[in-house]
């Protein structure tokens, strides 16, 4: 209780806390839970951006598209050496996501099912991500905040492209404006459910924010993000899918419709359009794998004899 | 056959190769055994989609006739491909792509060192530009059949099935034709018939380290560079890699 | 929403089931199993292009707008298509390419039923004329899921895993919309939420005799019917499909 | 002796060998080969076709390829039950097909490349195929010429169909004129080595047709089928990819050139364009349906148990 009262006081001094400093279970696990969810998040959220990978409209959309899943995959890395610094290894994590046991976000069990959702993707999902992870710099794990810092540079760069990605569609023909209107549909609600229940629904909240784990509540976040993207959707000719969406002068900002909260638990739940292909997909990648992993290994270890033997 | 002619058949060539290539790479997206390969294959691919924009370019640019890199990729049938048949081989199983990069890269890097010298300065340029994500792409490639083939029996046993599936196409790299023979007079690119001795002793000397055996059968299979006569896998590939450019011609991405 | 304009709805569903299960089929062209099994596949895919003709040769002519079956076919996107989600699912191993059609043909044959004594004289008899091929293909799909969930241990195995992948896409076949709305007050079409019981007996049925569990979750994936939300199989599956007529617009074939 | 004399005689005398009489080990041998081999190249002869099978131009295009790829399963079916009244099953027969011990026709090594090839194979292979079989609907082994009559029949329909497909093209837009041109341009001399090789250098010839099993030389056949295209290929307005090709009055027949006959044997050794890939797909399908075989036959077994305890 004196360890707990001390800890807190650094984290309440903006203090960050490192690896080998003493750390409550409590703290530990739920980091481990949140980093290696965000980090799965990462890998499986190149899923559906693969899925149009090969079918991308231009070599320089292609490029573009690329790129990104790199730098995805280069965060999934980051945060997994962010999540071992708490003593889980990379491949315990992905034992357990592969079964089931952690999760990741539930907006990547939504399908890709035009190219303008690849925009969408970088405009609202990555738009969404970066309102969570910026405040998130400032969070009281030091390898988390500095992955973080790393991580929303390139983030907002891939928002700036989805952007510009779906402007060029909604500025383009009317078949490609219908696809713009169509992504926007899809995404729009999963994409407010990004920020978690209500408040008043939410579990683990208070005891998060208080360890500056967690920095804003849900609901802060959403209407921040709603505040900024309604705004983004007008410029862009788009007529986001809530009839109720108004701007109050009051309030300073948009009222709004809630998503279908029973949708969103749904998904948790493992019901999502495609929950069941996108762990399919990870574990055949995972499975088709383990011999190249093994003779990777193996050939290592033989170097490593003969490295010692020569010695 | 004009000059130009060659030159522009020339360039597809070279661009058809990374164009198509790229794209069997990026097939991979998500599905790699594990992360770093996922981000070296993203990143060979993005590397080829680079050197396809150079080469593609400058091709419709000697073509003249307005078409860019993007209608040369995305509004060609499979006849007017120019890419030799090793790189529309489909990917299997890991093995297959990372023999098919290796067998691939150690081509390009002999062939584009000699293009670096080309008496076509915008050819040399691209070369040069090329040359140092081609050398890091062939490094890459050889570690890994090395590590794979020297790994564990069923490795080994994939990458040399790998390797036997697949050398019968390494041949037509090597195979000379008039488009070839006004390349070398005019000094833009070299006979790619003289490179085989350097190209086998390179491959040769990683297979040994790889302990895998290279074919005896020298068949080469042919007509993807002349573009006589593809595999059947361009086709299938061709109707993801385009289907957005054909169904929406009129399209601005 | 029209009669006229639900009418249409309601053909293209129809149509687009068969089309897109009769593609499905036809990618297993040479590589059935066993000769029979070849055999009964293609002409199966074959008597559900026959049927696609009737029901998308229908709709065009409701339309109204000049397009035939074949430019129904070929030159709509995905968003345009409005089978149910089940049959755009990949055919995976055999069993859940026979587990597919069982769950499919069982809907199919009870509600083509209901079809025969349509208000519409065109839709009844399209439904009279498939009724036969549906039955046939309904006795054949189920021997074969009893053959194989009764047969070995593997093949009993894969059948169960094959039926819990495909059974969340079985509750889409009898949601009803506006677009039903309309066909049960016009006697056009039955209401699907009704033959629920008749299709959960058949299929309990031959579920029992083939010593399958039917899973308890009966939450349904949707949006394949309404068009709201197809899987991503379906753009890959255009992808090849629609390639040709894409590609070269113009073309008579 | 007196045994291979009179069986000569019946051959000699048209008579039908039936499965029950004496033949000699020859006569078996050469016709399990033969048969065997034609049973092969109908099955493998759907890969080419199903390779666009998903790519049909049109709904009734796709039908009558698929009615096709049907007939042709058929065939197969008729063939393999008219070699297994010679005493080899078909599960033996395609394990040897399956490991290279029997062979199937070159033809179908060939890749099928554009629309128009689906045209050409039945334009110009089933056509080659047809004058090699019309003959055998008069062999001396009896169900190989009943079978033969059967599918003589569906064949010139093939003939037929494949000839109107490549007719459309070739009347078609320029592009859809080039694709039948390309695909004539590749078929045409493979189509030529259908026949065997020139009479000269042909094995098995002389004593076959003694037997009837062949009836006429490859050289009258290839002959033949010239003849007989050509005029064709002039109504499609297509040009035959041979500069000798010449009517010869004298002769009353065309002039050709051989086609390239090493590359006849190298197909035949195994380095045609699909070697590889077509046994690649007949075992990867033989091997991927094992347990649906296995399974059906344990169903088989279990049913006809109960149906004897119930006796």
């Amino acid at each position: 209780p004196e360890k707990l009262a001390a800890f807190q006081a650094r984290i309440d001094a903006g203090e960050k806390i490192e690896p080998k400093d003493w750390m409550p279970q409590g703290y530990r696990k739920t980091l481990i839970r949140q980093i290696g969810q965000h980090a799965h998040s990462e890998i499986v959220g190149t899923l559906p951006e693969g899925n149009w990978v090969t079918r991308a409209p231009t070599l320089e959309r292609k490029a573009i598209l690329l790129a990104k899943v790199q730098d995805e995959a280069g965060h999934g890395l980051y945060l997994y050496c962010a999540a071992e610094t708490l003593g889980v290894s990379r491949d315990e994590m992905t034992e357990m996501l592969l079964d089931g046991r952690m999760k990741y976000s539930s907006i990547f069990n939504y399908p890709s099912l035009n190219w303008a959702d690849i925009g969408a993707i970088g405009w609202l999902v990555d738009g969404a991500a970066i309102m969570n992870q910026v405040p998130l710099q400032r969070t009281s794990y030091g390898p988390y905040s500095r992955a973080m810092i790393r991580i929303c540079k390139e983030e907002s760069f891939h928002q700036r492209q989805g952007y510009d990605a779906i402007r060029a569609c909604a500025e383009g023909t009317p078949a490609q404006k219908k696809m713009a209107q169509d992504a926007l549909n899809r995404f729009w609600y999963p994409s407010l459910m990004m920020f978690g229940p209500p408040d008043g629904d939410s579990v683990h909240s208070e005891q998060s924010m208080a360890w500056k784990i967690k920095i804003n509540t849900n609901d802060e976040l959403r209407q921040k993000f709603v505040d900024q993207t309604v705004p983004q959707a007008e410029f862009l000719g788009l007529t986001v899918p809530d009839e109720n969406l108004k701007w109050n002068e009051e309030r300073g900002h948009y009222d709004f419709s809630q998503p279908d909260w029973s949708e969103f638990f749904d998904v948790i739940k493992g019901n999502g359009p495609c929950n069941v292909d996108r762990l399919a997909d990870r574990n055949k990648a995972w499975d088709d794998g383990a011999w190249v992993r093994e003779g990777m290994l193996a050939h290592a270890r033989k170097k490593a004899a003969a490295k010692v033997a020569a010695e | 056959m004009t000059r130009n002619e060659a030159l522009f058949e020339f360039l597809q060539r070279m661009g058809d190769n990374t164009l198509i290539l790229g794209h069997r790479i990026s097939e991979w997206c998500g599905m790699a055994p594990v992360l770093e390969e996922d981000i070296a294959l993203s990143n060979t691919a993005l590397d080829f989609i680079g050197q396809t924009q150079f080469w593609l370019g400058y091709a419709g640019e000697v073509e003249g006739e307005g078409r860019d890199a993007d209608r040369l990729a995305f509004h060609r049938d499979a006849w007017d491909f120019r890419n030799v048949l090793l790189v529309e081989m489909p990917n299997g199983d890991f093995g297959q792509t990372i023999m098919r990069q290796f067998l691939f890269d150690a081509w390009h890097s002999i062939y584009i060192a000699r293009l670096i010298k080309s008496s076509d300065a915008r050819v040399a340029e691209i070369a040069e530009k090329a040359s140092k994500e081609i050398a890091y792409h062939l490094e890459r490639s050889a570690d890994t059949v090395v590590a794979l083939g020297d790994g564990t029996e069923e490795s080994h046993a994939r990458m040399q099935k790998a390797l036997d599936y697949l050398y019968p196409y390494v041949g037509e790299m090597f195979l000379s034709d008039e488009v070839d023979a006004e390349m070398i007079a005019a000094g833009i690119a070299p006979d790619p018939s003289t490179l085989r001795d350097e190209y086998d002793a390179l491959v040769q000397k990683v297979m040994d380290e790889a302990t895998l055996s290279i074919p005896g059968n020298r068949f080469a299979q042919k007509g993807g560079k002349t573009g006589t006569m593809h595999t059947e896998h361009l086709g299938h590939l061709l109707c993801s890699m385009q289907w957005l450019q054909r169904a929406y011609p009129d399209g601005n991405w």
